[in-house]
């Protein structure tokens, strides 16, 4: 399985996301100007601060040139993984349902959090099982995904809820405790916690972060 | 000579903070009055903070020299080597004045400068740490600034995708007017692919970097335009600066990749006194001079005089040397990371920093009496006689905070508890958690995790360790003392994650040095650190020195703040902080408390001069001893330092971290101390650590041939702590919320 | 032409900045405060007006979250 | 009444966030836009409009780094 990461001046976490997808498979970088992934598998679009964060999380960094590639690539069926600002940019490009907003303590919260699998039906879920708890940290300002209730009762029913924050332990304030959703068809999901900063339990204390970049190769085999 | 201007009020070197003689010996340098552009860049350059007028000589003694050190104090950065060809570049840095007026931008580009001192030498930043200090924390203008100050590091530091692993706060009354805010910066980069400052090769190009150039940190200089502009435009002069983490995080990629393409010469950041500090250090390090035409600068504003574009602290812009015929390809690199650069100038054989617009000349200075000839004062350091500072007895207070808590506490456990609560030595989650501790996939030990922050170093096979420190209240009753105690902490960090010191950096936070009491304080502290770093054979490598820091109601005190780093073989190794259940628990190590300046005399209103001597070589064989211990198998799964409330603090520290409780009697060590109960219990010092472990553990430790004695055992839910005639029970949970009571204060 | 762009956020959608504006009201003394909102201003000068719309609708709001209005401020 | 306050950068203060925009719009499609400045917008509704200055120096605009403007929507 072959990743391409993208990275947006502004980027942070591109690197850790390479790693962590090097620990599955191969990985490479995709500047935000190429609008080639040809070779690549699945795409990651990484956490960070893309163009500051400036204007609105993600609005910049959605008319990338590497972006319409990314959304070909996902109508096609392609597995696209949004990491925290790669959540806010792929909302923004309208390749995932809802928005992000401001965290409702108003304060950027790094800590690690229980993440209840909801649907494990997505391409990015299929190695952990509904139930099951992911202990993964979250880092951000701006994570409360927000949809309005209709179009939440939906995804819900369409089984695209694909994690949710453990009971008492939603940093942010997002609509029912919800930690990452997938498109319809399974194949581009979206989270704000960072599966690629749990990846390696004897420095960081946890390695289900893995399960994530580990789902596509089962997804395609 | 009778070139001399007057001088009187008006003199607009008075105004720029020259003195009669210092403008004398100016004109004598250059042989004539200084025009405005040059009068300019002279106060510049010899201010207090460019050129360490007042506390240069007091350097020169610090040991600067090791077998590690691959850059010491003289670069941006100094830096230590690691295995593998890697080195560590670091420094910390203070942005103390303009936290005070804003704190979050004060605080957000103070962080921003430091990351420019590391990068500057190619090294990619790998971590940054704070030290921070405000007023009490009842004061609400302290919780403003510290508020303020956390939200501006966190947002400089997060968006670049630097992690915050670690850092200090302290709340006292004599930082209220003044806070502190000094910003330590780590980096990573190859030993031989590391680029220094110094300007060469004549017919170089000069090529700025980053932000365009506004009228940013111009304020005193502004004197020299009343006659060119109108005074209205006084508002276009910003009295704050902000700062722009995401110009920088393309700068940083920028500059890194232009250096892995081996297209610069040298590279240095522009922070205080903008081009005229660059430009001059530049050349005069490379014993070169410079041309700098301002016309070529690409400015934010129009219409800026040459002196503003000279004196200009605009944030986010580096200078670099490059070949001519390499100008273009540097542009190219630059315009890809939409970063812009422009060639400004050109290294020439001059020996002169000539200002050019336009091809005119209006300004040419020697580099050697801009730079080198800077003047260097004597202190005139006289001890005071008399505590200086106030004293006020909030110990009442703090423990009726404590029965707000809901805590139901009585006499030594309401201290304790009073204690765990005080801002200085509860948890400082509330400010750590608003920073991104764990980008870069390096943090092993995070905030509040172990004494020292771990960072995994997989190129060179090996971790490091780092922890800042700098009690400024003990330095106070103390200075020589109180500086010495201030390395030991940070070492004894160090040592509780088995990391061996390599290298030093500081910040000297003092009073305006022309009093005799902040001129005694600086040279009894500067006394001190040189001496600990030679007894610890620990070379500084780096440092920097903010003065002036007081007001109308005196001194801050005096903080000297030190920031180490050290390595150890493997970052999944470290014990942590955290009891586990039915370990056995000692103190181990030469320490002899004291109440003297401690957190319980400061809350008791009783603080004065003086602090018990201290043994540097026990404290340090003491420190190797639980290093060793630490870093090999003996099998200690916690450790941690004793320092603020003493020996009673750091055990409800550990039994809060591991949801374990304790179960002590401190006899055995208060009959080898010959101390009290309460001292035992709550006295401070340097020289000791709290271990846990299976028996076989602590006698391990033991047989390192550093005193080991057990004090008691891990379990339970209740905290218990016997000391003669006093004693403590505090349950887990009350321990905890009054641990963890900062949060609420901060609402 | 010279135009300014109010953003603000959707009717009923939580501004925790605005909540926080009203929490902090009484300790200075404000009374007779209420529903404060706190949304985004940007203004800048476009060539062409026809434009800003959709600029608008794509870029400078999420019509998802936010409310947009356009104000010409000069031609 | 009801109130606008608007809020934006000091001439000559550094706007990173109008700059930004302005700089990465030509790479994304938008031409012919300049001179971006992004600011903040409050709304609320104050009982005594005559606050309303204090409340904007005190609390709504940081007056080192920022100009604000206060509208009247409706009485
Ligand atoms: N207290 C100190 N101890 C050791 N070195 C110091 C100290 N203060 C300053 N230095 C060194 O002096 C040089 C100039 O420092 P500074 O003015 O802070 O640099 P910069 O201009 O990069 O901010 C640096 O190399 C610094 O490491
Ligand atoms: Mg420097």
């Amino acid at each position: 399985m072959r990743f391409g990461v993208l990275q947006f001046p502004g980027s942070c976490d591109e690197r850790d996301a390479i790693a962590a997808c090097g620990r599955v498979g191969e990985a490479e970088m995709i500047w935000h100007e190429s609008t080639d992934l040809s070779g690549v598998d699945a795409v990651v679009v990484p956490g960070g601060f893309s163009y500051g964060d400036y204007l609105r999380v993600g609005a910049i960094a959605r008319f990338a040139p590497a972006m319409e590639a990314v959304t070909r690539f996902a109508a096609d069926g392609g597995p696209v993984l949004g990491i925290c600002n790669g959540f806010q940019v792929l909302c923004e490009a309208g390749l995932l349902p809802g928005a992000l907003l401001p965290n409702e303590g108003r304060k950027f919260l790094c800590r690690q959090v229980d993440l209840e699998v909801v649907s494990a039906d997505s391409v990015w879920l299929g190695a952990t099982e509904p139930g099951q708890t992911l202990s993964i940290p979250v880092k951000h300002a701006n994570g409360r995904w927000f949809a309005p209730d209709q179009t939440v009762d939906a995804l819900e029913e369409a089984g695209q809820i694909a994690l949710r924050y453990a009971a008492g332990q939603n940093p942010n304030g997002s609509t029912r405790d919800i930690a990452g959703v997938t498109n319809e068809a399974g194949n581009v999901m979206g989270l704000m916690p960072h599966p690629e900063h749990a990846v390696d339990a004897a420095l960081t204390g946890s390695a289900d972060g893995l399960e994530i970049f580990r789902s596509p190769a089962l997804a395609t085999a | 000579m009778s070139t001399k201007g007057k001088h009187d009020e008006q003199s607009a070197h008075r105004q720029l903070g020259l003195t009669d003689p210092e403008f004398d010996a100016i004109c004598d340098l250059i042989g004539r009055e200084p025009n405005g552009v040059e009068l300019a860049m002279f106060s510049l350059l010899w201010s207090e903070h460019c050129a360490y007028k007042h506390s240069r000589k007091l350097l020169g003694n610090l040991p600067v020299e090791g077998e590690r050190v691959v850059m010491g104090p003289g670069e941006n950065a100094g830096a230590v080597s690691l295995p593998g060809g890697w080195a560590v570049a670091f420094k910390v840095e203070s942005h103390n004045h303009p936290s005070a007026v804003e704190p979050f931008q004060g605080a957000a580009t103070g962080v921003g400068g430091i990351l420019r001192d590391v990068f500057a030498l190619g090294a990619r930043p790998i971590a940054l740490l704070d030290s921070l200090r405000f007023g009490d924390i009842d004061s609400e203008r302290s919780r403003f600034l510290f508020e303020g100050a956390v939200s501006g590091i966190g947002h400089y530091g997060n968006s670049i995708g630097v992690p915050t692993v670690g850092g200090e706060v302290y709340f006292e009354a004599p930082y209220e007017q003044n806070c502190l805010v000094n910003a330590m910066c780590i980096g990573l980069a190859r030993s031989d692919e590391m680029i220094r400052s110094a300007a060469a090769g004549t017919g170089n190009a000069l090529v700025l970097m980053g932000a365009a150039t506004g009228r940013d940190g111009i304020g005193g200089a502004s004197v020299l335009a009343s006659a060119e502009l109108e005074s209205g435009d006084d508002a276009k002069r910003p009295t704050v600066q902000i700062g722009d983490p995401f110009e920088e995080s393309k700068l940083v990629e920028c500059c890194l990749e232009l250096l892995a393409a081996d297209l610069l010469v040298s590279l240095q950041d522009l922070g205080a006194a903008g081009l005229t500090s660059s430009a001059g250090e530049m050349a005069s390090k490379g014993g070169v001079g410079v041309d700098i035409d301002v016309a070529k600068v690409p400015l934010r504003e129009a219409d800026m005089e040459p002196f503003e574009v000279m004196v200009s602290e605009s944030q986010e812009r580096m200078l670099a040397v490059v070949e001519p015929d390499q100008v273009d390809q540097v542009i190219e690199i630059c315009q890809r990371w939409q970063t812009s650069a422009a060639a400004i100038g050109e290294v020439t054989d001059s020996g002169t920093v000539r200002i050019l617009r336009d091809g005119e000349v209006v300004g040419e200075i020697a580099v050697e009496a801009l730079v080198d000839e800077a003047p260097a004062y004597d202190l005139d350091p006289a001890e005071p006689g008399e505590w200086i500072y106030g004293n006020e007895n909030s110990l009442d207070r703090r423990i009726g905070e404590i029965a707000g808590l809901g805590v139901d506490a009585a006499e030594d456990s309401a201290i304790l508890a009073a204690l765990l609560a005080s801002p200085n030595i509860a948890s400082k989650r509330w400010a750590f958690e608003q920073y991104d501790s764990i980008v870069g996939s390096r943090t092993g030990s995070g905030p509040e995790a172990a004494d020292a922050a771990v960072l995994d170093i997989p190129e060179a096979g090996v971790a490091i360790a780092t922890a800042i420190d700098g009690n400024g209240r003990r330095v106070a009753c103390d200075p020589y003392r109180g500086t010495i105690e201030g390395v030991l902490e940070c070492t004894a960090n160090l040592a509780c994650v088995g990391a061996n010191p390599l290298g030093l950096t500081n910040c000297l936070n003092f009073g305006n040095p022309e009093k005799p009491t902040v001129a005694w304080q600086l040279t009894k502290s500067v006394e001190a650190l040189t001496d600990v770093c030679k007894a610890l054979d620990l070379p500084v490598v780096g440092g920097n020195v903010s003065l002036y820091n007081e007001t109308a109601d005196g001194p801050i005190y005096p903080t000297p703040v030190v920031g180490v780093v050290g390595e150890l073989a493997d970052a999944t190794r470290v014990p942590g902080q955290a009891f586990e259940p039915a370990q056995t628990i000692a103190l181990v190590g030469p320490f002899a408390p004291s109440l003297a300046g401690s957190e319980l005399v400061k809350l008791r209103g009783e603080l004065d001069q003086g602090l018990p001597g201290v043994e540097i070589s026990e404290i340090a064989a003491a420190q190797g001893a639980v290093r060793d211990s630490v870093s090999s198998a003996d099998g200690l799964t916690a450790c941690h330092d004793i320092s603020d409330g003493g020996l009673a603090c750091a055990i409800a520290e550990m039994a809060i971290a591991g949801e374990t409780g304790a179960e002590c009697d401190l006899d055995g060590m208060i009959d080898a101390r010959g101390c009290s109960g309460e001292t035992a219990l709550f006295g401070e010092g340097p020289g000791g650590f709290i271990v846990a472990g299976p028996d076989a553990a602590l006698e391990a430790l033991a047989s390192r041939g550093v005193e080991v004695i057990r004090i008691g055992s891990t379990g339970g839910t209740l905290i218990t702590i016997a000391a003669a005639e006093r004693s403590v029970a505090l349950s887990l949970a009350d321990a905890a919320t009054c641990w963890r009571s900062l949060e609420g204060r901060m609402e | 032409m010279k135009a300014r762009v109010l953003i603000r956020p959707k009717e009923g959608i939580l501004d925790p900045q605005g909540k926080a504006v009203e929490r902090a009201l009484p300790a200075l003394g404000f009374e007779g405060i209420d529903n404060v909102r706190v949304g985004r201003l940007v203004e800048l000068e476009a060539d062409d007006p026809a434009h800003l719309e959709s600029l608008c609708e794509k870029l400078l709001a999420n019509p998802l979250i936010e409310d947009f209005e356009i104000e010409e401020i000069e031609a």
